[in-house]
């Protein structure tokens, strides 16, 4: 990195201006800065954007400490809409921290470029760092967690908490410094190649065979409803649907409830609602049980 | 049991501190740590004397949030609340874990209100850190980032919650006891029926051609072959890297 | 147990309505359907006034037929025959659910004769359409495809089965008696073997490359995993999919 | 469809001819007709040519009914040689509705179009159609129902014919409508593209699996014979089958039946009693049982 | 239990039929055969006069070499050692199979000592039939391939496993009476762990991309699905072909 | 192959030199000689080269027999280093001995095309072979019979070593003979088309879940260890390993091994005797057990 940027900016300028270089300590600091602080200012309008430029201070004091109008342009800059997962997303202020520094040695950055490698790669990886760490890794620990801690063992929290915390841990330092590494260069690699298609596309397997595992274990729908018709009694549960298909009751709530979201694009509060208030009724009229 | 003023005080203090946006224990051990009943709850049972207690009210809580996803910042539900004020009213009315999550799901319902209003009233702090951003002034900026939005935040969550934990304990205690039979086994089928919304949630947010296909493997999976969790998740991640491998393959061929 | 004769005839009705070329119940209702020893032997035990020992029996007669095919016009066996005559027989001599199967078979076998039968027959009624063709009489072809055919039909197919359960039960109790067990035995095997004759014609009419790779697959996850038919279906539909969208995938890249 | 026709018509006429429109009443009916009647006649030389005629019925008089000789034609062209599986197939009758229609409004189709969609399709959806509905669907549903009606649990018989009622007819009449929106256009894509590709080979993976799912549940082939060698008892099942391979014996049966059927190309009667006497001999030495 | 001489020669002969190089049950049945302590256990349980207790040692001591792979001709162990002589000292002290495991291990360890003297001492023999081949005398070439090796490795695998037979029982016998409990069982730790070595060697042998991922497959099959080795085998070569095809289709495409 | 030979061998010479044919015994005899025989001389230094002439003897006498200097050549052209795995690796033979024959006859075959054949098959055929026959079928076999064996039911040995006998000879006799029929022209169609390819990655795959299983089966370590925090306790095998995943510990000490090996690049030897070492403490510590 540093050389390339050395090489770019003295051909350019013609003039040997003084090189700023960052330290590998600088990305870090920064990097455990957005890990603390990445949603201290959480909001609805701007999201995690005052959180990046909180975790990017040390790197931009450094760049541009010395001249208030850089300094100026470049938090302005970073003051718009950002949200991205954030510990896969670390590439991105990687790949970020790597851009500004070439730029403030001269190299031919613009805003819009900054600003195409932010807005472009936060929606992949929230996608796909939701999905590993959200939606599959958490659920996974969780389920483990939660079946010894039902049972009273206090291993069940601390192994649920370890094994998430060295497990994400390691995995959004690696992702961060690696984003610093590969650079804007590395980035297009990245977004054109295939690579960005797979991690997606494996990421989604992955969650989406998790959640339907998820699903069997942790959604209980039963109906221990029985037909009387005349001496012959009809039990529901046993006799109707798990002949049919084990399982049959939480699948259909499932997909029920996926529909109400996906296809009617109701919000999470309402369904939550519905639910809540036909699961009572039903549980009342001793049809569900 | 009783919960005193300072206990109370000190639930607060864990429900703040587990709330997506707190940054004095990272994203990772506060959104996916703290605020998991799982874990809340094993921590208000420490501070209510018996950690073992609060690990099992925890974890039975936890079950309807299992697969609970916040993606950009919207969520249904406040399992943070559930977990910590559920626990503890719950171990104060000495109910059973199966009658604590019907204590907890309507609290997990009622924290929608202030997670809505931090996101809310952050709004505001955004537009000085615009001001500070004009004037090439980052200290600033990074002191708004922080420490308003917190004293804002540490105010809507501790307080109502350590008046809940004070003051809740006798009122569910009247209630619980007070509920037929019926009402309770009907609040066991919620507590059955809502891990749903969580997983279709995050169903909805993978969102990809053949989801359902891979969702309906890892159902009957478990249904069928009874694989845990775990053991599914690994031949997952085979089935993702072959898939994925073969048609990128393909694709590029 | 008596079968009067009126009720030698409500199944030998019941064997009509079945037999493949019955309009009067759709194909799907009566070759998917009153065909099925599982549905006619239900059906004759209704008739005899035992719809659950109907339904043991035609079940259990249904076995070596599970996977039975007739594609394009060709059967080797008739179930039809052996679900219906076969029950009643069954039922008549008070025979266990196991040596009714060995009462079914050969009936089932005899039955091609009908099916034989009436194929050959029916040549004659389409070269009467072929007239009514040429001239554009469409009304004459529609009488001439439905009517003839179907008396013939109901002729070739009520009365053996009539004569067969008002006669045969005698017969029938007469010889099982006077069995040995060895027989039995011997023909227990039989039944045991039957059904890899479906099976197998089944598998030549899919006939393609790897086929018989998916057919071991599906084998030995019921031997070594031991999943039901229903788990197994699943798991196929979701390999299909994926190999068959893989492979699609590859070939138009 | 409808427009395209009237386009058609008069563009190549010149003059406004009364044009002959179907309602989706008739294609119903066509499609009622062919669900009861496809088999009355059902004979070795024909198979379901005459079914075909009958349940095109009100669909030819409608569009022929004035012009005896289109009739005579009609009739004659669908005289010819048809077979296909009744469920899935119906895509076939939709689709020549659809040109009969067009036809009988001047639109420039041959008989050699129609015998050509017939006598291309009817293999491939036989193929398909009776892989899932015969080879496929029935023997599940009948697992099912026989597994519940062998305890005498009527549910068994009456599971089986809703289920499959339910799941054929729905599939058979979307498919027959289907065919009949596409049409003939619509038929180029499904022919000439990947899609019936597609749907083949799905339908001969999902069946090959189920029946060896089907092989390994219900042929039943054991042998309790026990070498006895001095002192020593070897039991051929438990200790060499077994040992080696379960379901060692039912697959050599169905391999075997399937290379007499296949390689050996004898005829299923054949066959049955071949097996029959072969099964019969070997229980009676004591051999299998 | 006594080993008389010609009990012991016999064994030495065994263990050098079942030596790689010796051509006399071809390399099939030595090296894969003999060579097995399943099967040399089972033959010098023969020549003991009790091959059911052979048997059972000498599937015992397999065990750690279920995997063994001797791939271009570079071997960590002696299994054929292990197998012989290790089964023949353990029926001789008359200890449980357990206990033979570790008197076998390190028997196979010593064994590689025979290996490296045969493979070294055959390349002289090389360099004579590299004068027959410049004379191009076929006849001499190939008796300086057989006999001159064959007497050598005859004499270094038949006189130390005689010798260690017949005088070795006594030593393994004191040996064994007066080891602690605490050894044995870190001995059976020893067998538990060895395993791993014959299958680290033959993955690494096999050294393709995405092979760990194949092998954890088959790993967790059995942890969490007890699927027996065979009905890997079967399911892996279906997931085999069809990975296999399905690569290849899309190369070609 | 036969006539093919002639055609060449007369087009050439002009003359009708008296042409030399083998006939299918004298290749069935170089297979069995080779059976036996392979590694009769097996040494660091040439391997298999004398076994693979031993095997040749009576092609050899029979082509160059009364040509001595063409003799002398064959002897010093096989006497190369080579190595490969015999059963497999038969189809080599087979197309050495092929060429030979027509080489005798005078086909333009050179020394070099003869070594190329060699040394360019005879790798790959190793690595599929091993893993075919040492790596996955002898385990799988051996797994069967020990489990029956360790009962002290005599059919263990006796099935292993009749199945594999009978495996591995029809097929190595059949790949060998397969070898002389397809000889230097199909040789090819196998070397340069995917059908090489194809076998090594399917053999690859198969070996490696095999051995997954094997694995799985036959590596016992268990962690007999027990933590006492005050009056709780924590029994480390089934309240943490057990909890997070089934079989930590034996597949960490499989890929651990492992890592030594490939990665680290030690010899087998050497890590054999530090898995001794390490287990042995460990068993005496009683951590492991
Ligand atoms: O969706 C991306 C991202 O959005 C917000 O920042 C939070 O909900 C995070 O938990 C989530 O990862
Ligand atoms: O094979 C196509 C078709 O042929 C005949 O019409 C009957 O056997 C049907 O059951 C079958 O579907
Ligand atoms: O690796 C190829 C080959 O090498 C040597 O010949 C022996 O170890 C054989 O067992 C092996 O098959």
């Amino acid at each position: 990195m540093v050389e390339n940027t050395q090489a770019i900016s003295g051909e350019e300028n013609g003039v040997t201006k003084k090189k700023i270089v960052l330290d590998r300590k600088d990305v870090k600091r920064a990097f455990w800065r957005w890990t603390f602080f990445s949603h201290a200012n959480y909001n609805y309008e701007r999201l995690q954007a005052t959180g990046l430029i909180y975790a990017l201070k040390p790197v931009l004091v450094k760049l541009y400490g010395d001249n208030p109008e850089a300094m100026k342009e470049a938090l302005q800059r970073h003051m718009a809409f950002f949200n991205t997962e954030p510990h896969f997303g670390g590439v991105i202020h990687g790949i970020v921290i790597a851009m500004e520094e070439e730029k403030a040695n001269g190299a031919p950055i613009t805003t819009e470029a900054i600003n195409g490698v932010k807005t472009g790669l936060m929606g992949p990886f929230a996608g796909v760092g939701d999905t590993l760490w959200q939606g599959t890794l958490v659920p996974i620990l969780l389920a483990i967690g939660i079946s010894l801690g039902i049972q009273g063992n206090l291993m069940g929290p601390l192994l649920y908490m370890v094994l998430l915390g060295v497990i994400m841990l390691t995995l959004a330092y690696n992702i961060w410094m690696k984003g610093y590494e590969v650079g804007s260069m590395g980035i297009q690699k990245i977004m054109g190649g295939k690579m960005l298609k797979s991690i997606i596309m494996g990421a989604s397997i992955l969650g989406a065979m998790t959640l339907g595992a998820l699903s069997a274990s942790f959604v209980t729908v039963t109906c221990p409803y029985v037909i009387n018709i005349g001496e012959f009694q009809l039990a529901l549960q046993t006799q109707v649907f798990d002949a049919i298909l084990k399982g049959m009751l939480p699948l259909g709530t499932t997909f029920g409830t996926y529909y109400l979201l996906k296809k009617k694009k109701m919000k999470g509060t309402t369904v939550l609602f519905l639910l809540f208030v036909l699961a009572f009724t039903l549980g009342m009229l001793g049809i569900l049980g | 049991m009783e919960i005193s003023l300072f206990q109370a005080f000190l639930i607060g203090v864990v429900y703040y501190l587990g709330e997506v946006g707190t940054p004095w224990l990272t994203l990772l051990f506060s959104f996916t740590g703290l605020y998991r009943p799982l874990i809340g709850g094993t921590i208000v049972g420490f501070i209510l004397g018996d950690p073992v207690q609060g690990c099992i009210i925890g974890a039975t809580i936890n079950l309807p949030y299992i697969a609970f996803i916040n993606a950009g910042g919207t969520s249904p539900s406040n399992p943070g609340l559930a977990g910590t004020l559920g626990t503890a009213l719950a171990m104060a009315a000495g109910v059973s874990p199966a009658v604590a999550i019907s204590i907890a799901i309507p609290l997990g319902l009622l924290g929608t209100i202030i997670w809505i209003a931090h996101m809310s009233i952050d709004v505001i702090f955004v537009h000085v850190c615009d001001k500070a951003a004009a004037e090439g002034d980052i200290n600033r900026l990074c002191f708004w980032h922080v420490w308003p939005p917190q004293i804002v935040m540490a105010i809507i969550c501790i307080i109502p919650v350590t008046i809940g934990a004070f003051y809740g304990a006798g009122a569910v205690t009247d209630i619980i006891a007070n509920m037929p039979e019926r009402v309770l086994t009907a609040l066991t089928v919620v507590g059955g029926v809502l891990p749903a919304l969580g997983i279709a949630m995050n169903l909805r947010a993978i969102n990809r051609e053949g989801t359902l296909l891979f969702f309906v493997t890892g159902f009957f999976l478990v249904q069928y072959v009874n694989l845990p969790i775990i053991a599914i998740a690994i031949f997952a991640g085979v089935i993702a890297y072959v898939y994925t491998k073969l048609f990128m393959n393909a694709e590029e061929a």
